[in-house]
């Protein structure tokens, strides 16, 4: 078994990277490319905190392989802010005590992305459907679920994108 | 740490399978191997990402679905609710992405929330092995099983699946709303003739160590006319025909009840 | 001090980290790069009560990529600690890595250092432990019976000895006998709690960086960086001068972060290899090798009048420490001063007990000691209700605690605004209470 | 099936602080030439907010802007010493340092100030805003700017401050229990409303009400905040979380959040709160603090509630649907022996 070069597109940027067998694309985001937004909160998919896309739809990046994830587009959290302007999906995080410690508020954003993305005027049932692979120990999910539903209303009442 | 085999054709994978025999393990989505890859030293993972695999052809009277199909493109591409249904029980959004039809067959109790549907729809599972295809029905399929584990067949490329004939409903018994484990899954299809039963399917996991079908209760809805009287005795017959599993999420009797209820519930939708 | 005369305190300005937390932008203790980081894995005991017959080292040593084994013979300074060592909270009983004998399933015996987690990971697996497996006892009252093997030497029957020899936490208030004689009613039932996990969403870790001067810097994200530092430098027989800890942006602790069960092991590791070490627990360390919120079992005695007032409160309660002592006699102590909860009670007896069984070690969770304690107290109080036929709402008013009263141990209550929560929370049940109740304060006993 | 709904409350006090006291909190605050202040700590935050309500009671006894105060925390080389983030002492120790702190440095920046508008440091004001005026005298004033560049480079002088507190060690009378525990009391009253289904034993936690006392508050939404998320981690201790389901056998042995169960946000009802604020005497503006007690609450009145549904009496948690399940089947037995 030897090291890989793979190649993938990381919130829009081109890299090649070397990979060790059976590395996992958590492994290439957070300690090879540095996006630690991107967090490993149990390493075995259940808890979300490694969620990220991959060509527009929500993975766990934990448990898949770097090598099956050649030639994707995978976004991390980062990738919302490319222009460095928070994003509202982002802001109403913020304005709504979405998170405490912050450790799942990564994978948490993506989860709301990935959800608004395909259903841009959620329920509030199908918020907590879209959620409802990521865990948080801090806020009783309440105010997430708000900011969610916050943010679907600024989008559309602005016909803007999620982020 | 075992090693990564990605096998460009089906024939390829079938013949890495029987080579290496119980060493081999396939990598579908992920969802369950992965967690359990690095803390197992040698062995080979046989990818199936490369064997086009991922798609649902619609038949005339029925699918063809690919083994590596993800859970929530099985949802869009088949309209049998009891289907859909089950397909939003089996972890969250993204492990419903990343999990396979083929891949959560072969899940181990109290996982598998698929197969009682498929189960009581009648699917039929096709497998490639060394020595071409070989058909089987998916409950002769966990009929093989032996200790909770799967035979070792060949590699499970699709999974045939006729329209549905009569009525079919799908509920699962668990702790939380969604992205949990199963206390008891059931799933059950009904033909009815007048108001007579002519033909039921009943299907059950997470209540013994593998999916089955329950024959004892079927037989007791069978010419009924699924009234209560029918029902509680399939609901019985259940329980006496299961041996479910003690485990953090449930005792074996409260898996064992909970298979009577919930086979209840779920022939009184169909009622 | 009035609100009026305040300016930020009691306004709403946001939270600092939000926005960073949303843009993915915190820096936890794991989100620093160092380049040839070594990992550390733990082999850790099968068997929740054995002797250790022999640990072979040799496959491990020999696995690809592992650079460093350390066993307890490795250990520079301390074998066994207690983490309350420095105030006085004795014996210490816990090894750091275990050398003659397991207590518990998952105790440390051999740290496994490699160029990756995965080679950690699997020249750990390739320790060899030989056990002689020991009966083990897993219940509180068993373990006390007399019956149970003693766990340790440092307590026979395998409970916690507080000063004087007393084998409780105690509080004695009154004449609790006197009381139950002149009772109407005697009250009495059993409460259970559950070991829980305080299941922060980041694992316990750290990363040990050797500098070039001797020193060495901590990462950590425990819930308490001089704490953890002044144990990691007496478990190793450093001076604290040496350690550098950087800590302060935590993903959740709930009480889960304060052992320093990951610092002392990463520090001896960076001195032995030179390059940085991270420890992170795994999920499944966090779930069953970290310390969890301990288990209590309570017993509860009342006497109560026709009228309503309790007059005697007899109380023993077991909290369930696991193998080793860690916080749990502070624990017990907590629980003991906080009897008998929000109400004013003439007669008052606890005694509040660790005992030691071949379970994980307990700890500190949100709420230590007091959380088990409210939960007992709240369902007696509502079979007292029941037993005499009271609204139980009126039951708690009535009983609630006054500034003035004397508590069971003997401090003059201050503060309490009881009453008036209850109050304000029967208005906002609905809960209509007569004039009386409605008129009762916190102050009405306050001789003024 | 049958569906039954039961109601049920219960009240809490909470001790602040590490019981028996002896667990000291200290704090340094220095001003930087442009007039900023740096809080140094050593205290932890663990999601709570401690950065921002350390802010602002800085801000508030030194009289400046909370945007002005930056707190920088938990490095042992600069940050003087902190016992813990536990024991609900954060707001009410680590509170209590800065106060002091703060006073010390405000101290010595209204002496510069002072020596700049010539008048004694007793007769100035700070406004809030960044300015420090004569009392009553709104135009002879200086902003803290001015002052922290005048003490910088003009007298040479430092404008800083220490605090430390401590709550000295109360030792228990090993015999009576005699001690002084804590510094002040919280307290909280939690109503809830179940519907538990007696076929599967499953209980639904359909509302949930809070009053809760904890003095003055620093900020409110960090308050509810926590509130909010006892509440749910309530629910979970009532109902589903351990780490041996079959205690004290220690198997099954949950490893993952698979088999360790918590509620999800489905299983969250609305909860709602109400925040009395009866100030602490020893508290930081009356501050008492909130961060543990929100699970005590809860979790006895979901079983209380259970048990007035159903007429049992459950005296364990978590209260899992086989709990209620055997105590029905207890019930039912006898009733009918």
């Amino acid at each position: 078994m030897e090291d890989k070069l793979i190649r993938l597109t990381v919130n829009g940027r081109d890299e090649a990277v070397i990979i060790q067998p059976l590395a996992t694309l958590q492994d290439v985001l957070r300690d090879t490319l540095e996006l630690t937004a991107v967090k490993s909160g149990c390493g075995q998919g259940g808890c979300g905190s490694c969620s990220v896309l991959v060509d527009g739809e929500l993975r766990l990046s934990c448990l898949t392989l770097a090598e099956r994830a050649e030639g994707a587009e995978v976004t991390t959290l980062e990738g919302l802010n490319a222009t460095n302007a928070i994003v509202p999906l982002q802001q109403a995080f913020v304005e709504n005590y979405a998170a405490q410690c912050g450790y799942c508020t990564a994978g948490m954003v993506m989860a709301a992305k990935a959800l608004l993305d395909r259903n841009p005027a959620p329920s509030r049932d199908e918020i907590v459907e879209g959620l409802s692979g990521n865990l948080c120990r801090c806020t009783g999910f309440a105010p997430i679920v708000r900011a969610v539903q916050q943010a679907a209303q600024a989008l559309s009442d602005t016909g803007e994108e999620a982020s | 740490m075992p090693e990564l085999l990605r096998p460009g054709s089906i024939d390829e994978a079938a013949d890495l399978i029987a080579r290496h025999g119980a060493a081999a393990a396939v990598l579908a989505g992920g969802t369950s191997l992965m967690r359990e890859t690095y803390p197992s030293d040698g062995g080979y993972l046989i990818g199936v990402d490369r064997l086009g695999l991922d798609k649902v052809v619609s038949r005339d009277d029925g699918w063809s679905i690919g083994a590596a199909v993800p859970l929530s493109v099985l949802r869009e591409a088949v309209p049998i609710p009891a289907l859909q249904a089950a397909t939003r029980e089996i972890g969250g959004p993204a492990v419903q992405n990343m999990a396979t039809v083929g891949g959560n067959l072969f899940a181990r109790a109290p996982f598998g929330d698929l197969a009682p549907a498929l189960l009581a729809l009648g699917a039929r599972l096709v497998f490639a092995t060394a020595d071409g295809e070989t058909t089987q029905s998916i409950e002769d399929f966990y009929a093989g099983w032996t200790d909770g584990a799967p035979p070792r067949t060949g590699l499970l490329t699709r999974i045939e699946l006729d329209a549905l004939a009569g009525a079919a409903a799908y509920m699962k018994c668990a702790r939380r709303r969604y992205s949990t484990p199963s206390v008891v899954t059931v799933a059950a299809c009904v033909q009815k003739d007048g108001g007579t039963v002519s033909d039921a399917r009943i299907a059950l996991s997470g209540a013994h160590a593998h999916p089955l079908r329950c024959p004892a209760a079927e037989q007791a809805v069978i010419g009924s006319s699924l009234d209560d009287a029918a029902i509680t005795a399939a609901a019985q017959a259940a329980e006496a025909a299961v041996a479910p599993q003690t485990d953090a999420v449930a005792t074996d009797w409260y898996r064992r009840r909970m298979t009577g209820v919930f086979v209840g519930r779920v022939l009184a939708v169909l009622a | 001090m009035s609100m009026k005369e305040l300016g930020v305190v009691g306004r709403n300005v946001g939270q600092r980290d939000l926005e960073s937390h949303a843009r993915g932008q915190t820096t936890y203790y794991e989100d620093v790069h160092y380049p040839r980081m070594l990992h550390l894995k733990m082999h850790r005991s099968a068997e929740p009560h054995a002797n250790i017959v022999r640990v072979d080292t040799s496959a491990a040593e020999a696995s690809p990529g592992v650079v460093c084994v350390l066993t307890h013979e490795d250990l520079p300074g301390k074998k066994v600690w207690n983490g309350l060592a420095a105030v006085g909270v004795g014996p210490e009983d816990e090894p750091i890595l275990a050398f003659d004998k397991v207590r518990w399933r998952g105790e440390p015996i051999v740290a496994v250092i490699g160029e990756s987690a995965e080679a950690a990971r699997a020249g750990a697996a390739k320790v060899e432990v030989e056990y002689d497996p020991l009966p083990g006892v897993f219940d509180v009252e068993e373990a006390m019976s007399g019956e149970a093997p003693a766990l340790t030497a440092h307590w026979p029957n395998n409970h916690y000895i507080y000063p004087d020899d007393h084998a409780a936490a105690q509080i004695r208030f009154g004449d609790v006998e006197q009381g139950f004689a002149e009772a109407d009613h005697i009250v009495e039932d059993k409460y259970q709690t559950s070991p829980i996990e305080q299941a922060p969403m980041e694992t316990n870790g750290c990363i040990a960086k050797p500098g070039g001067d001797g020193r060495i810097t901590v990462h950590t994200n425990t819930q308490a960086v001089h704490f953890a530092r002044d144990n990691t430098a007496a478990i190793l027989g450093l001076a604290p001068g040496k350690l550098r800890f950087l800590g302060g942006t935590v993903g959740g602790g709930f009480g889960g972060k304060v052992d320093v069960a990951v610092e002392p092991i990463s520090v001896l590791a960076a001195m032995r290899t030179g390059r940085p070490v991270k420890f992170k627990y795994t999920r499944e360390e966090e779930m069953q090798v970290s310390s969890t919120r301990s288990a209590w079992r309570l017993f509860i005695k009342d006497g109560v009048m026709n009228d309503g007032r309790i007059v005697a409160r007899k109380i023993t309660s077991y909290q369930d420490s696991g193998a080793y002592l860690r916080f749990s006699s502070y624990g017990s102590m907590k629980h003991a001063g906080h009897m008998p909860g929000p109400y004013t009670i003439p007669n008052v007896w606890v005694d509040a007990r660790v005992v030691f069984t071949n379970r994980p070690p307990s700890s500190a969770m949100r709420g230590f000691g007091v959380m088990a304690a409210s939960f007992a107290i709240e369902l007696q109080m509502d079979k007292v209700a029941k037993t005499i036929g009271m609204d139980p709402w009126q039951l708690r008013l009535l009983n609630a605690y006054r500034n003035g009263d004397m508590r069971a141990h003997r401090k003059v209550n201050e503060d309490a605004a009881m009453v008036e929560t209850i109050q304000a929370a029967a208005r906002l049940a609905g809960h209509d209470l007569p004039a009386d109740y409605q008129a009762m304060t916190s102050w009405d006993r306050k001789a003024s | 099936m049958a569906k039954v709904r039961g109601t049920g409350f219960a009240a809490v006090n909470y001790p602040t602080g590490m019981h028996l006291g002896g667990d000291p909190t200290q704090s340094l605050i220095h001003m930087t030439p442009a007039g900023d202040f740096v809080v140094t700590m050593a205290s932890v935050d663990l999601g709570q907010g401690l950065r921002t309500v350390l802010a602002q009671i800085a801000a508030e006894t030194l009289g400046v802007p909370y945007e002005s105060i930056v707190v920088e925390t938990a490095d042992t080389d600069t940050g003087p010493h902190c016992t813990g983030t536990f024991a609900s002492r954060t707001t009410h120790r680590a509170g209590n340092a800065v106060v002091m702190a703060a006073q010390e440095a405000r101290k010595a920046m209204l002496e510069v100030a002072g020596e700049l508008l010539e008048a004694s440091p007793e007769d100035l004001e700070t406004d809030g805003d960044g300015n420090i005026h004569i009392k009553g005298v709104a135009e002879r004033s200086v902003s803290v700017g001015e002052v922290a560049g005048a003490a910088h480079f003009g007298y040479g002088k430092t404008i800083a401050g220490r605090g430390a507190y401590l709550k000295p060690p109360s030792p228990m009378d090993p015999e009576t229990g005699e001690c002084d525990p804590d510094s002040t009391q919280a307290h909280a009253c939690t109503i809830v409303e179940v519907e538990v289904d007696t076929e599967t034993g499953m209980v639904e936690v359909l509302d949930m009400k809070s009053v809760y006392e904890v003095g003055q508050q620093v900020n409110p939404d960090l308050v509810k905040g926590q509130i909010v998320g006892g509440s749910w981690m309530g629910i979970g201790h009532a109902l589903y979380e351990t780490t041996a389901p079959g205690y004290p056998a220690i198997d099954p042995a949950p490893v993952d959040f698979q088999n360790y169960l918590q509620p999800g946000a489905s299983e969250m009802p609305e909860v709602t709160c109400e925040v009395l604020e009866y100030p602490a005497e020893s508290g930081p503006y009356g501050g008492k603090g909130v961060g543990e007690m929100v699970t005590n609450g809860p979790i006895p009145a979901i079983v209380n509630a259970i048990n007035n549904a159903l007429d049992v009496r459950i005296t364990q948690i978590p209260v899992t649907p086989e709990v209620i399940l055997r105590a029905l089947d207890e019930k039912r037995a006898q009733a009918g022996g």
